[in-house]
């Protein structure tokens, strides 16, 4: 597929299907990268070709480095390369995928599929605690480390970034998450009330 | 809340996973009687005792197998689908 | 006032009064107080009338388990009085009056027990007429029943949940699971150790022990910061795998434990004599309670029944509080308490030793004790204390698969673990004194510690003692009755025995007979002396008899705490604003959210016409981003859907759109969508909105098996649909700019394209659920809104509608288009549909083929048909109308809806396979009996010869 | 004051009345022999014995009286099914209830407040009016009421929730009712034993002599048992009992589970059961809150609770009437179900020839102890299955003649 030159609207931009939707910003911090570059690959040959571009794949569920980018392995043909701040570099890494020949995996469609946000703040640990189920503790859980599992009761993908949890999960949903996250942002701290 | 390891995802809390029920034989269609062949649709591993059965990692889409007592609920092992043909 | 100085009362804090009101009457009490504790300092012991005989009942255990002490909060029915905090203004009131608790009417009932034996309920209101039951007794019997009242009107309350994850979870803070928990965290592993009281310390709180033991173990658990404490926090259940809720205020703790200590301690016995009921009568424990933790003198002048050292302090500790102790009964005929009794005897108490209490009286109306009987002569008193055994606290121990014993000889219930990540420590693992229960704490931790791996040092302190016998209570059943075994159920011993007489002689079978241990208190103070009434009664031991199954919860907990928070899932397609922006009527349709049409709900069915005379006419939008959207990619895709699908896909050519159809295994129908082959290796597949979850599922399950070389991709999210349908179509695809040629030469009906649309890059597929000239723009959704701004700009000049889901159904039904799942149930197969075209022949295999031939050998007993109601008709039936053949169903109406394109109603139903043709009339029952007759249309009712989709 | 409570008041003594005599000696051989003690299996006993004059009947518990599905059933009567052959077979059921406590002289306290059944959904509604219209065809009480209605049945019920959650109506069965599940099983088990039935207690059958087609005995842990007839009635166990005599059923065990509240005096007068939420609610004699729900997600021949379960159903609860936030619960517990493919049960012959079978009940066998005893024993007195009965052959699954009732039990039993 093309390159787009249309706008994009994503769900918390204005226009967009949360765009009435407030996130929170208080002990609890959610924040929305879904706007952020990414670029992700499934599928046979996908690991094949992304190895052959110099990318260091890590073990499945873990967290690896290319050049700025972070390359999360979500399962053995299943990659995704967030870059948050390096851009330019995910934009060859794409160009080079798109000019090239099969086999080389196919699009995985997560920068359109899933919705990325960002926990933090004071209140971060109790809030995660509240919306997953997993031992997120640090000596637990390590900077690497990735779980696909259920936030705020949906299917998610978790890990750390330094500033708390990131979670991607159905775009669809985004305007429920933020409406969870500030549900149980709003408990903490409460219960005995 | 019950756990069952991952083979890939490791252990998790029982919600996280989809039951697909017990490991079935697949008859060949064409070679199969009618009678036989509503047995194989209808007929339900059930015994007591353990059953290897198909479990999916829903946040993943992993599917795997998992040796499980019926009775005790006891889950005595899980692995990958790759491993399915070397045990049979 | 009975409130005692301090030290007494650690929990109170008498700088901070409190007022609140109980039946109506002003009381007063401190910060800290329990609604039970209040009362009792100003003398009002009565809190409850009874189940059944609404005798007068108050504190028993100060543990807050039985139902004597429940009481009514105005939001909250059956509150546990005894560990419910007061709270400035709170209005509390009894439960299970008549009137009012002092004046209850139906007091009369406890002279009218002889009328109501055990079980009176199931011999008798039958009569006299058959109905008699329903119409008459059971609203007479209803009134009567429940305890306390719901308000319906009770606000909303904040409830939440979170998760907690430790290796050891310590259950109660007396002195075993202390020191379990400090000998776990010193071994540096994470323990969380959990409460219900509101301080650490157990019965080391309340007790006659040195306070510097509790000082001790306290000043250790601070200085370890892996140990986290939770007081006021209740485990309420034992689940597989260490799954255990800890409830804390409104907070649920959804905990996991690696390994869990288990120091429940032990539930104090009540003993069995006539009217042992009475307010003034109660635990050795709660006395005790009452004096340290509340400060309030539970009693003048007291008798105090003593069969171990417990019973012995209890008097001490009354004495301290200066109540006058008037005799100690020991029933054991050789007690000995050793310098406690020295210590007793020295302040001048008398002791009687092998007697017993033979029944007790009340003030008038029993409201409080008066005297008591021993050896035939009676002593009066306004406390008597009950120190005579108890039985290890079960219920968590059993959940996690302990099984309850009985040692004859000691005569005590036992309590065996099999060998696992679930210990016992203390008096529930049967110790019985102060050392044994901490060194049983250490012992515990050593073997949990062992589990998790530790290198555990052998103590030479650590070894378990052998049970001392205690002593236990004949039970006889008093002739005159009143002897209560079960306070919440009001059962007397006499309903046990009567209950086996009558072949009740399994303890499960007693227990539902005559609802023993089926009450609030769920047996804690009544199953060890049922167990021995029914073993007495039966020739049997009481361990052959044992005790009913514990389930959870341990004690009772709100509904409120177990639903927590919970915001309901609600999908958005991309384009939603812009559906909020023209007005749109938005309905849930599962999670997603569509418009139904657009448009004020006062003009609804005038959108809705206009809506489909667009498509009809003009042109008209449609967002379809809720279909399910897969992509299946591989060497192996054409071969991967050829066995999903009816159809041939392998063969399809790329750029060419083929219709799905899945059967299950069994050969009934479960979805369709179309397949467009955008590559050889790359085919793009709609399910539809329902259905595409399992869908994807079952796809990758069967991979699972196939292992073919295909990945499947879900991006019913990542991608949106709009449907640009209408005879103009073509002219609003053509104003845009695109590289892709509308032309019905280049772009024909059944093909799709890639290409750019507006600067959007897009699968278009040239299908149609409308019957019109139809394009399916599919982008990613985050360039949808763009897109569908594109659209409704270039479609302005041309009269472009959007459209909803209503007017939708109405146009595929004009075309006699199915809706799965509407039209479908779960045994229609592609014969019933007359699906037969899309039905591959040649395909060596797909799945349910084999099912669905053989199907066809059994014979089709129904057809789905359209059937066309005349225009103007009076009476037309809805969706599910029956209908019938000889007066018997044989099938039923899925959709029916008026078209306004033919002026007349349609609908779709199954008919009986002889009726199928065209022209055949059917017998449909319409809602309100009528029958009507229907002539059947057997091809679409619009357009029958498709013609319009493919200009 | 009813008579029979004057007299226990005048006479001294409880009067005995001996429902159940204890279990005893075990005869070599029996006329029929039926395995499982049941409400089923007592009151087929009842009815071979009362109707067709076969008193050489021994019920063989392995356990203690009706402990298994009888005890642990939500009670549930009701005859709002989907297919034809189910309601009429139900719809039986339901008159037979209405005549129990006279009919057994034991006071099953049936109950007839009617079901109240929600739709949140558009196809919710739409397989409503298919029941209804079913219903009222084969002359049931059942009709399908609008959101009014509802508020007018039921009107304690949150009607404010909008989205996915809103009722937009429901399924109302004035037939539907409740009774004392230990009560029916008890009575039926006096009467039958007062007309001979033997119960054995704690006999349960361990293995199948089979010669030809005929089963010649079953073997216990007290000994051996020939028998004429034998009838599989063994609810959560009928797929392993059957396979003990070399049937196969198709069947799988599930758990399923349910929790009782604290007493409440009376608030809720029907029985409410929400398809979306997979939770019911009805409020018993006792003031209790009986909550329960759909089936576990897995199978497992095991009773044990979970708090997902409970969590589940109390979230439910709480949708449906907010206000029982500050209501406590008492009790959880669970049962083992034989579930069949479409969700009905399997009665009549099984492959051996003398061997019975009144299994695959799943989650919702109580409401048909009177019918299926009552036909099965016709069925055995007669040796042939009666017309009622034919549509629930086990042969169906083979000819594809599913009595498919999956959207008429997923929310209540």
């Amino acid at each position: 597929m093309a390159a787009s030159t249309a706008m994009r609207i994503y769900p918390f931009m204005p226009g967009g299907a949360a765009g009435s939707t407030k996130l929170i910003s208080d002990a609890v911090v959610l924040s929305d990268l879904t706007g952020r570059p990414r670029f992700g690959l499934k599928g046979g040959g996908s690991a094949a070709w992304l190895a052959a571009q110099g990318v260091t794949l890590p073990a499945v569920n873990r967290i690896g480095d290319h050049r700025g980018m972070r390359v999360l392995r979500l399962g053995n043909e299943d990659i995704l390369l967030l870059a948050e701040d390096a851009g330019e570099t995910l934009a060859e890494v794409k160009a080079a995928w798109q000019a090239a020949t099969a086999p080389k995996g196919y699009s995985s469609w997560r920068e359109e599929g899933w919705a990325w946000m960002r926990l933090s703040g004071p209140g971060l640990a109790e809030a995660m605690s509240a919306l997953c189920a997993l031992d997120l503790r640090p000596q637990k859980f390590g900077a690497d480390d990735i779980a696909q599992t259920r936030v705020g009761h949906i299917e998610a993908v978790t890990f750390r970034s330094p500033a708390g949890f990131d979670i991607l999960f159905d775009v669809t949903a985004s305007a429920y998450f933020a409406r969870a996250v500030a549900a149980v942002a709003g408990h903490t701290g409460k219960h005995r009330g | 809340m019950k756990l069952l390891t991952c083979p890939m995802n490791g252990l998790r809390n029982i919600d996280e996973f989809q039951s697909f029920g017990p490991v079935r034989a697949r008859p060949d269609p064409d070679a199969t009687a009618d009678t036989e062949w509503s047995r194989h649709l209808f007929r339900a591993e059930n015994r007591k005792g353990i059953v290897t059965e198909w479990w999916r990692h829903v946040p993943s889409n992993y599917f795997f197998l998992a040796e499980r007592d019926l009775v005790s609920n006891e889950i005595i092992c899980t692995f990958d689908a790759s491993e399915l043909r070397d045990r049979a | 006032m009975n409130r005692l100085l301090a030290p007494f009362g650690s929990r109170i804090d008498r700088s901070q009064p409190i007022r609140f009101t109980f039946e109506g009457k002003p009381f007063k009490g401190y910060e800290g107080d329990s609604i039970a504790s209040a009362l009792a300092a100003s003398g009002q012991w009565v809190l409850s009338r009874s189940f059944k005989y609404h005798r007068p009942r108050g504190i028993l255990s100060m543990t807050g388990t039985d139902a004597n002490a429940l009481v009514q909060l105005p939001f909250e029915p059956n509150a546990a009085a005894e560990r419910t905090p007061i709270s400035e203004g709170l209005r509390v009131s009894a439960q299970n009056v008549n009137g009012s608790l002092e004046r209850d009417r139906d007091a009369i009932m406890d002279r009218f027990g002889r009328f109501l034996p055990v079980g009176f309920y199931y011999r008798t209101f039958m009569g006299p007429r058959r109905d008699s039951w329903l119409k008459f007794w059971e609203p007479v019997i209803r009134r009567k029943a429940g305890l306390g009242v719901v308000d319906t009107k009770a606000p909303h309350r904040h409830f939440d949940k979170t998760h907690l994850h430790c290796d050891v979870l310590v259950v109660g803070a007396g002195p075993a699971g202390l020191s379990a928990a400090i000998a776990a965290a010193e071994a540096s592993v994470d323990v969380v150790l959990c409460d219900e009281n509101p301080e650490i310390g157990g019965a080391l709180s309340y007790g006659r022990y040195d306070p510097a033991i509790l000082s001790g173990l306290l000043a250790r658990l601070e200085s370890l910061p892996n140990l986290k404490g939770l007081t006021g926090t209740v485990c309420n259940g034992w689940y597989e795998d260490n799954w255990l809720p800890l409830i804390e205020g409104n907070r649920l703790h959804r905990t996991r434990a690696r390994e869990v200590i288990l120091a429940t301690g032990a539930i104090e016995q009540p003993a069995v004599f006539r009217n042992n009921d009475l307010p003034g009568i109660m635990l050795g424990g709660a006395a005790q309670r009452l004096i340290r933790h509340y400060g309030v003198r539970p009693g003048q002048s007291a008798v105090v029944l003593a069969a171990n050292d417990d019973g012995y302090r209890t008097a001490l500790d009354l004495l301290d509080a200066g109540v006058s102790v008037v005799e100690l009964i020991d029933p054991r005929p050789a007690g000995e308490a050793g310098p406690l009794e020295a210590e007793l005897r020295g302040k001048g108490v008398a002791i009687r030793k092998g007697a017993t209490i033979e029944a007790a009286e009340g003030t008038a109306g029993n409201r409080h004790l008066a005297r008591v009987r021993i050896g035939g002569s009676w002593i009066a008193c306004d406390l008597l204390t009950v120190s005579i055994g108890q039985a290890p606290a079960w219920q968590l121990p059993c959940q996690a698969g302990g099984k309850v014993g009985y040692d004859a000889a000691a005569g005590a219930m036992t309590i065996t673990l099999p060998q696992g990540p679930v210990h016992l420590a203390g008096a529930v693992a049967g110790s019985d004194d102060l050392e044994d229960a901490i060194a049983s704490g250490r012992r515990a931790a050593a073997a949990a510690l062992a589990r998790l791996g530790h290198a555990v040092a052998d103590d030479p302190q650590v070894t378990a003692k052998t049970i001392r016998p205690r002593y236990v209570q004949p039970i006889v059943a008093d002739p005159k009755g009143r002897d209560f075994v079960d306070f919440d159920e009001d059962l007397q011993v006499k309903d046990l025995q009567n209950a086996t007489k009558d072949g009740y002689r399994e303890i499960e079978l007693v227990k539902r007979f005559t609802t023993v241990g089926m009450g609030p208190s769920q047996g804690r103070h009544s199953a060890l002396a049922t167990a021995r009434i029914v073993a007495e009664a039966t020739g049997r031991t009481v361990g052959e008899i044992g005790i009913t199954t514990a389930r959870p919860p341990v004690g009772p907990e709100t509904l409120g705490v177990l639903a927590g928070h919970h915001e309901a899932l609600e999908r958005r397609t991309a384009p939603h604003a812009r559906h909020i922006a023209l007005n749109a009527a938005m309905k849930p349709v599962g999670a997603w959210w569509r418009p139904y049409y657009y448009g004020d709900a006062s003009s609804a069915d005038e959108s809705v016409r206009q809506e489909i005379l667009a498509v009809r006419e003009g042109v008209g939008l449609l967002d379809v981003s809720t279909l399910g959207k897969l992509e299946i990619r591989g060497p192996d895709a054409g071969e991967f859907l050829d066995r999903l699908y009816t159809m041939a896909h392998a063969n399809q050519p790329v750029g060419r759109v083929r219709y799905c159809l899945m059967l299950n295994e069994m050969g009934s129908v479960v979805d369709d969508g179309v397949a467009y082959r955008m590559a050889e290796d790359e085919f793009y597949v709609t399910a539809t909105t329902g259905a595409v979850a399992r869908v994807y599922a079952d796809m990758l399950f069967w991979n699972a098996e196939w292992r073919l070389k295909v990945d499947v991709l879900n991006l019913t999210g990542a991608f949106s649909g709009l449907n640009v349908t209408g005879p103009k179509a073509r002219l609003v695809l053509e104003a845009l700019e695109s590289d892709i040629d509308f032309s019905r030469d280049a772009f024909p009906y059944l093909s799709g394209r890639e290409g750019m649309v507006a600067g959007v890059p897009v699968r278009v597929m040239r299908i149609g659920f409308t019957g019109e000239l139809s394009y399916e723009l599919h982008c990613p959704s985050s360039l949808a809104p763009t897109l569908w701004d594109a659209v409704m700009a270039a479609g302005r000049p041309h009269g472009l509608r959007p459209y909803g889901l209503e007017a939708s159904r109405i146009l595929r039904l004009e075309k006699g288009h199915i809706l799965i799942g509407q039209d479908t149930d779960a045994i229609t197969t592609p014969d019933e549909l007359g699906f037969g075209w899309a039905v591959s022949k040649k395909k060596p295999f797909f799945i349910g083929k084999r099912s669905i031939e053989m199907r066809a050998r059994l014979g089709l007993t129904r057809k789905l048909v359209g059937l066309q109601f005349p225009a103007g008709a009076r009476n037309i039936p809805g969706e599910s109308c029956l209908v019938l053949r000889g007066g018997a169903p044989v099938g039923q109406i899925t959709s029916v809806g008026y078209s306004p394109s033919l002026g007349h109603h349609i609908a779709l139903a199954y008919v009986h396979v002889d009726d199928q043709a065209e022209g055949s009339r059917v017998t449909v029952k319409c809602r309100n009996g009528e029958l009507v007759e229907v002539p059947v249309v057997a091809h679409a009712f619009f357009d029958p010869t498709n013609a319009r989709q493919e200009i | 004051m009813p008579l029979r409570l004057l007299k226990y008041g005048l006479s001294r003594d409880y009067p005995v009345s001996g429902d159940i005599p204890a279990t005893p000696e075990l005869k070599p051989a029996y006329d029929v022999v039926i395995i499982g003690g049941g409400g089923h299996g007592l009151s087929c006993a009842h009815h071979l014995a009362k109707y067709h004059g076969i008193k050489s009947v021994a019920v063989l518990e392995k356990a203690y009286l009706a402990g298994g599905n009888t005890a642990r059933n939500t009670t549930t009567i009701r005859s709002n099914y989907i297919t034809p052959e189910g309601i009429a077979f139900y719809k039986e059921g339901v008159e037979l209830f209405e005549r129990l406590s006279h009919e057994l002289d034991f006071n099953v306290m049936f109950s007839q407040r009617g079901q109240l059944t929600l739709a949140h959904s558009e196809a919710t509604l739409r397989s409503f009016h298919m029941r209804a219209e079913m219903g009222k065809h084969m002359g049931t009480r059942t009709e399908v009421v609008d959101q009014k209605g509802v508020e007018e049945l039921c009107p304690l019920l949150n009607m404010d929730y909008g989205g996915p959650l809103e009722i937009l109506g429901g399924l109302w069965h004035a037939d539907g009712g409740t009774a004392r599940h230990d009560a029916v099983a008890w009575g039926y088990a006096a009467q039958a034993s007062r007309r001979g039935v033997e119960i054995h207690q704690r006999t349960e059958v361990q293995d199948f002599e089979v010669v030809g087609d005929r089963v010649q005995a079953v073997k216990t842990n007290r000994g051996r048992v020939a028998c004429g007839q034998v009838l599989i009635a063994t609810g959560g166990m009928n797929y392993d009992v059957a396979l003990k005599a070399g049937v196969e059923l198709p069947i799988r065990c599930y758990p399923l589970q349910a929790m009782v509240t604290q007493p409440l005096k009376p608030w809720l007068h029907t029985l409410v059961s929400s398809v979306s939420l997979h939770t019911y609610l009805v409020q018993s004699s006792r003031g209790e809150v009986v909550i329960g729900g759909g089936s576990d997600p897995y199978q497992l021949y095991s009773t044990r609770s979970t708090l997902d379960m409970k969590e589940h159903l109390a979230e439910g609860a709480i949708h449906l009437f907010p206000f029982l936030q500050g209501v406590r619960l008492l009790r959880q517990w669970a049962g083992i179900t034989d579930m069949t493919p479409d969700y009905s049960p399997i009665m009549g012959a099984s492959p051996l020839a003398n061997l019975w079978l009144d299994c695959g009940w799943g989650t919702w066998g109580f409401k048909a102890t009177p019918v299926a005893g009552k036909r099965m024993a016709q069925t055995i007195a007669e040796g042939r299955v009666p017309d009622i009965l034919k549509p629930f052959a086990l042969e169906r699954f083979e000819t594809f003649r599913l009595l498919n009732e999956m959207g008429a039990t997923a929310a209540s039993h």
